[in-house]
């Protein structure tokens, strides 16, 4: 990245991230994306546990309150956690399989730029008079009750941004299944890429009732519309229900990644093969199928009745079995081999403890009963925490130093990204575990203060003590990524020494097509065989070097999503100031004129030929 | 004598983890101090998902250390390339068939319960005179407060629950507005109130309140609701059977009368301003824009939690958005003619509004 | 490589014959299309007729399903090889959307 | 290599869409789409019955009063037929006779109009009676969801129109053909979720 910045000057570097169409690119633009949204979510996290350390606080007001934490978490699952984690399926998951690209890269610059748009447009409402503020969860009743434009932005952002996420879902899918170089049948691919596969078949099948019920929300907050207005035979479960179809899914959409993340760091610190891959391959088609079946085990208080609680409460169980598998699997992998306490390491033995713990409230709160005790407790925010944070965070941070050497071809300070992790992890387990009894000691949550005779006061304080250490770890780690930056030692390819898949064979950095010839792929963990046969150059080629055909850069996909940003504004003023329809309109036939553009003009791309690939020895 | 040993493992485990967990919270507001039946299935469903929970955790964390510990690279040689081991059907079918039956073990109780908690069958149930068995309560939450109805009594209350021990309350539960939820955590879990159906449920309290540090139980909303979500507190307040009757026989009949000059003048303050708005009769049924005051010197907090004094109540009359954001109540300059209430007025007020009782 | 498609020049034999084989598979299309009328006209018959509501909400669903089943495995071709995952996927999208459609009609409403 | 290679009837391949990885990837990406437009279509059929007649107390509007089946009889004939047109489209396509895809889809796209047309009718028909979006959640459901397929159609006219226009004078390659085979797929799926919409809303409606 800052080899090139070198090179180009600055306009020529900007105009470049703007109409890439590389995955490698992509990746580094969602990583920075993704973080910078982190830190705003973090800063969020801050306000709320800075309020909450004691009983009766004015540090934030009511309202102002619940529009913090209602863009904490949208803001963490839409903005941060999903999108780095597209960064990384971006940037390791072709490399993986061996493909040049993804499937469609001008769709895939397309993705990008709805979701930053969609996150800007989003994070406008701050200053355009108020937040959204009715819960992540938006429940109707109240996201139609609320005054001013705060839902409005929430409806129309993540209508936004949840389009790229769509895309990038079918991309992914289409990548996996048509892309894969010789040899990489689907048993022989890396777990990264099985999860990248279940989490984009997730966001396939869980994104549209999400958009159906962001366009309900839309159509009866701006244009008429009677979906969710009881007085109009409207009905507000279904808002409920549309929006877990969507949820309960998304989660797993986070965490299946974080999953694939821990099972390529276990198999590659331990020097050892994935214990069980098969079964681990079964366990995630598994968890992604019930995934999709339980969605009401957030509305057991909502009064569906016995029968629809004891199947949704069974079937909720029923994950725990496929989530086993893969815990023991990864301790199996350890078991027996060479473990190398790494950063990344040393995050992925965190995260089997924080995320069994994690997962076993959750199993908790599928007993139904009980979870009328727990649901919309403190409890609850503790759980997800623990899976959250225990589990997509620490492999976020993991990936963050597990692949920037890939990425970038420097590596982040090792003694640095300990103390990060340990800042982190005891804070992490600091804040949430306490928060367990402040559920089950009856303090609701999403309450902007408490009263100080409720027993409650110690543990809150502690809580949020321990946010603060997180946060200590979070500025390390932005400090270390300064200073590799501006050090910028190359390090080569296989910077860990025992990569076991093509992604670290491929020589540093990363030459924009990729590989230059396409791989033969000889088994589960090639880049190992290769290695252990004592092949110098780490791979094995199917073809000789032949001219390798790339699509063009394009500007296209900034102006179409330039064009939904505008019309969306148009649909948030609708009915109240006189240029609405207009700029709606206008909005709309920019984003339709450059679809239009696209599809005309001819763009074959261009080809690198042979001769040039020969005397290219990597680098850009 | 394995057996033996594992089942007393079990035992000793839930004992501690009952002596810790009731450790934890106050009697009057904690799911680990049950107050009754239901609150108690549930708290032993607590019990025993966590015995599980910490049987699983117990379990990987033992594996997960041991591994740790024997199979470091400095511990096993920089240079040895271990066995490339595939996996073992074994094992698979160990860790599958294990957490199967943990779940099957939760499983059936959670499914009993789940019956259990929801059969409203008896709440229509009539003696032979034709009276109601049970007491049902109406509960009608509004944006930022509580209407108790008692249908079958003829009586309305607010802002604090009146209902016997012993036996089984009903509740039917709706919103007049957004969605709110009905939680009183000692007593058992909570039910939401939607806005266009009613759900049924019921609770069951072994004690009179009066024993408790403030004399009665917590109720709390749990679904947000607007800003003052986080203050839209309830109390509970539980009777001996006799003593709740002997309460509902004054509510039908209680005529309230201003005692003193100041209560009325406070009284005729609170005709001209607030009538619009507050029965202060306990006899009638539900309807009220605001609460119904007629217990509002019995009453435990003013406006559901502010401290149950005068001046906390002249607080909240003279600037109700201040103290409970987004709520319904008018500024008192849209009743008195423009101006906040004077300090006289205020007294006035307070004193008839402390006045308003059944109990005393 | 990906871009290139070797050319393959037919035989003016199997040119022929793969001609006359999509003249056959063109009638079968349309045949299809006569069942699929057909099956539309039973369909508004039916209610047409005013029978029981018990008799023709199933009968009018499964001529539905039918014909939904011949459009994608004729007209949209999913009959031939090479549409695995793509049918994979959609009879994925169907389960899904049938548990959806079923939530909607039996707990949304407590009756 | 070159897109633009010219083939003739006798070395055009058995399946154009899918000769190139280009062709490939379209081909499964626009499935998968199809897919998810599945379960899109199916939170909306599942919103329609749950908010079938519901409205605000007193509503007179339902089903069985307001739905006339001629109408949606001869919208469905239109539209089935115009599937059987873009199936000759194809036909021709695979036979490389560019005219006689170019003329079945202009068939296919004249029929999609007048359908088009009758649809407007039809929703103008019941705004004039007062049973317009706003009136009730009934109504909100049904425009939506009815709605959001004639969107479909309208956005697949305007595609295959496109890509007539665009590839006129350009005749057959292997970069249209993969377009052209996904704009029919798209158009037969508009007509699948059409049998659903004219079974589920309009005949079980009828029924009451
Ligand atoms: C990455 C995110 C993530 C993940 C992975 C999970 C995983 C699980 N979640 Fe969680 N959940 C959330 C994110 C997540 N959740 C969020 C964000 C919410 C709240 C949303 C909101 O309201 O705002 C929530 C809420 C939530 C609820 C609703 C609570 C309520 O509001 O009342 C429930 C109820 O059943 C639940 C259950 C589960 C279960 C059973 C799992 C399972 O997948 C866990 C499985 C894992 C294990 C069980 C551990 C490993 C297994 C073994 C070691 C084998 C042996 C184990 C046993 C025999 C038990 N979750
Ligand atoms: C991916 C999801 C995600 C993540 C990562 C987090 C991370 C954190 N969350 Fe939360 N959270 C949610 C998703 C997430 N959360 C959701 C969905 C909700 C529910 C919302 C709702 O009810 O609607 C929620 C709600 C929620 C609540 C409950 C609010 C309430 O109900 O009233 C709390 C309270 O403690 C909390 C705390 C935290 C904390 C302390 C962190 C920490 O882990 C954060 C760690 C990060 C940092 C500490 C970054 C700090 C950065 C800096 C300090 C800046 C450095 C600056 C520079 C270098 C410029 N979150
Ligand atoms: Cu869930």
């Amino acid at each position: 990245m800052s080899s090139i910045a070198k090179k180009k000057g600055f306009g020529a570097t900007l105009w470049d991230y703007l109409t890439t169409v590389d995955h490698k690119k992509i990746a580094i633009l969602y990583l920075a994306a993704g973080g910078l949204f982190f830190v705003i979510g973090g800063i969020e996290a801050m306000l709320i546990r800075i309020q909450l350390a004691q009983p009766d606080n004015d540090f934030v007001s009511a309202g102002l309150f619940n529009e913090i934490i209602t863009m904490h978490g949208t803001t963490m699952i839409f903005l941060a956690a999903m999108p780095i984690l597209f960064g990384f399926m971006n940037a390791v998951m072709p490399l993986q399989i061996g493909a040049r690209d993804v499937a469609f890269p001008f769709l895939n610059a397309l993705g990008f730029w709805l979701f930053l748009f969609g996150g800007i447009f989003l994070n406008l409402s701050w200053f355009m008079g108020g937040a959204p503020d009715a819960g992540w969860t938006s429940y109707a009743s109240l996201s139609l009750a609320s005054p001013g434009h705060g839902i409005d932005f929430y409806a129309l952002g993540l209508q936004i941004s949840g389009a790229g996420t769509y895309i990038g879902g079918i991309n992914f899918l289409v990548t996996i299944i048509n892309m894969r170089a010789p040899g990489m049948t689907y048993m022989r691919m890396p777990l990264f890429t099985w999860t990248t596969f279940v989490a984009s078949a997730l966001i396939l099948f869980a994104f549209p009732p999400l958009t159906i019920g962001l366009f309900f929300l839309i159509f009866d907050r701006m244009f008429g519309g009677n979906f969710f207005d009881h007085t109009m035979g409207g009905n507000t479960i279904i808002w409920e229900h549309l929006f877990w179809i969507f949820g309960h899914p998304e989660v797993y959409i986070l965490i299946l990644p974080a999953f694939g993340i821990f099972s390529e760091i276990f198999a590659l610190f331990s020097r050892k093969r994935l214990f069980g891959y098969s079964s681990m391959v079964f366990a995630t088609v598994l968890i992604g199928f019930l995934g999709f079946m339980v969605w009401a085990h957030h509305m057991f208080t909502v009064g569906l009745g016995p029968t629809a609680n004891a199947i949704f409460a069974v079937a909720t169980m029923a994950i725990a079995v496929p989530t086993g598998m893969k815990i023991f699997n990864w301790l199996l992998t350890i078991w027996g081999g060479s473990i190398k306490v790494t950063t990344p390491m040393l995050y992925a033995l965190g995260f089997i403890p924080s995320f069994v713990a994690g997962g076993v409230t959750g199993i908790m709160q599928a007993a139904a009963p009980l979870d009328y005790q727990l649901h919309d407790s403190y409890f609850i925010v503790a759980h997800f925490h623990y899976v959250i944070v225990g589990g997509v965070v620490l492999a976020i941070l993991a990936a963050v130093h597990l692949y920037w050497p890939l990425m970038f071809n420097q590596m982040l300070n090792e003694t640095l990204g300990k103390w990060t992790f340990w800042f982190f992890f005891i804070g992490f387990h600091c804040t949430f575990f306490i928060q367990h009894f402040l559920g089950l000691m009856g303090m609701p949550r999403r309450v902007f203060t408490f009263g100080a005779n409720q027993g409650w006061d110690t543990f809150n304080l502690i809580s949020s003590a321990g946010a603060a250490l997180m946060a200590i770890g979070v500025i390390i780690l932005v400090i270390n990524i300064i200073i590799t930056v501006v050090k910028n030692v190359p390090v080569g390819n296989d910077p860990w020494e025992d990569g076991r898949t093509l992604e670290w064979a491929i020589p540093q950095p990363v030459p924009f097509y990729n590989f230059k010839q396409t791989p033969l792929v000889r088994g589960l963990d090639t880049f190992w065989i290769e290695k252990q046969e004592g092949n110098k150059e780490g791979m094995t080629y199917a073809e000789p070097v032949s001219d390798i055909h790339m699509p063009n850069n394009s500007f296209i996909p900034f102006v179409m999503t330039i064009g939904l940003f505008i019309a969306a504004f148009g649909a948030l003023y609708n009915g109240e100031k006189d240029w609405a329809i207009p700029v709606l309109v206008l909005g709309l036939a920019i984003t339709l004129g450059s679809m239009a553009v696209r599809s005309i003009k001819d763009d074959h791309g261009f080809h690198i030929h042979k001769e040039d690939l020969m005397n290219d020895e990597g680098g850009k | 004598m394995m057996k033996g040993l594992k089942k007393w493992r079990l035992f000793s485990l839930l004992a501690a983890l009952t002596i810790f967990l009731s450790g934890c919270g106050e009697e009057y507001l904690s799911t680990l101090t049950p107050a009754g039946q239901v609150g108690r299935d549930q708290f032993n469903l607590l019990l025993l998902s966590s015995a599980i929970m910490a049987l699983v955790i117990i379990v990987v964390v033992i594996i997960y250390v041991v591994a740790l510990v024997k199979f470091r690279r400095k511990k096993v040689g920089e240079d040895v390339i271990p066995k490339q081991v595939e996996g073992s059907h074994t094992l698979e079918i160990v860790w599958t068939v294990i957490p199967i039956l943990l779940l099957i073990v939760l499983a059936i109780p959670t499914v009993y319960y789940t019956y259990k908690h929801a059969d409203v069958a008896a709440m229509d149930q009539v003696d032979e005179e034709g009276n109601k068995t049970n007491v049902t309560v109406n509960v009608k939450a509004s944006l930022y407060w509580w209407e108790f109805e008692y249908p079958d009594l003829g009586i309305v209350t607010a802002q604090e629950l009146v209902v016997p021990t012993d036996q089984k309350v009903y509740f039917n539960l709706k919103a007049a507005d957004v969605k709110h939820s009905f939680w009183i955590p000692t007593a058992g879990g909570k039910m939401d109130t939607n806005v266009e159906n009613v759900n049924q449920f019921y609770l069951e309290f072994d004690d009179a309140s009066a024993s408790l540090e403030q004399g009665v139980f917590y109720g709390k909303c749990a679904e947000l609701c607007g800003p003052s979500h986080a203050l839209m507190d309830f109390k509970v307040k539980t009777l001996e059977p006799e003593d709740f009757n002997a309460w509902v026989e004054t509510m039908k009949t209680n005529e309230h009368v201003a005692e003193g000059e100041l209560a009325s003048q406070g009284e005729e303050i609170f005709n001209t301003s607030c009538i619009a708005c507050h029965a202060t009769s306990g006899a009638g049924t539900t309807g009220g824009m605001g609460p119904n005051l007629a217990t509002f010197g019995d009453r435990n907090r003013v406006a559901g939690f502010m401290s149950h004094d005068e001046e906390s109540l002249k607080k909240w009359i003279n600037d109700p958005q201040l103290y409970k954001p987004g709520n319904l109540m008018p500024q008192p300059e849209t009743i008195n003619d423009g101006e906040k209430f004077s300090e006289d007025q205020l007294d006035a007020l307070a004193a008839y509004l402390m006045g308003l009782s059944v109990e005393k | 490589m990906s871009h290139d498609a070797q050319v393959y020049v037919r035989s003016q034999t199997e040119f022929e014959y793969i001609k006359q084989k999509r003249k056959k598979d063109m009638r079968n299309q349309v045949t299809t299309f006569a069942i699929m009328i057909f099956l539309t006209l039973i369909a508004f018959t039916t209610v047409a007729a005013g029978f029981s509501v018990y008799l023709i909400v199933p009968v009018i669903l499964l001529l539905a399903a039918i014909q939904v089943v011949l459009q994608l495995y004729y007209f949209m071709h999913m009959s031939e090889k090479n549409h695995q995952v793509a049918a994979f996927f959609l009879y994925s999208a169907c389960l899904i959307a049938f548990t959806f459609i079923l939530t909607f009609l039996t707990i949304i409403w407590w009756g | 290599m070159d897109f633009n290679k010219k083939y003739t009837p006798q070395t055009w391949p058995d399946h154009p869409e899918q000769v190139t990885l280009e062709g490939k990837n379209k081909f499964l990406g626009f499935w998968l789409f199809l897919g998810g437009e599945t379960v899109l279509f199916a939170s909306l059929f599942a919103t329609y019955l749950a908010l079938k007649n519901k409205g605000p107390s007193g509503m007179t509007f339902s089903t069985d009063t307001l739905f006339e089946l001629p109408l949606v009889f001869v919208m469905t004939m239109l539209l089935l037929t115009s599937s059987l047109t873009s199936v000759y489209a194809m036909y021709h396509m695979k036979n490389h006779n560019f005219r006689g895809m170019q003329t079945w889809l202009a068939i296919t796209v004249l029929l999609g109009l007048a359908f088009l047309c009758l649809e407007i009718y039809e929703f103008n028909h019941y705004v004039h009676l007062g049973f317009t979006y706003g009136q009730s959640a009934f109504s909100s459901s049904f425009f939506t969801l009815v709605g959001t397929h004639g969107l479909h159609v309208v956005i697949g006219l305007g595609w295959i129109i496109l890509l007539m226009l665009r590839n006129a004078k350009r005749g057959f390659s292997l970069y249209n053909a993969p377009k052209y085979y996904t704009a029919s797929l798209y158009w037969h799926f508009i007509d699948v979720v059409w049998v659903f919409i004219f079974t589920v809303v309009y005949l079980m409606g009828v029924v009451g």
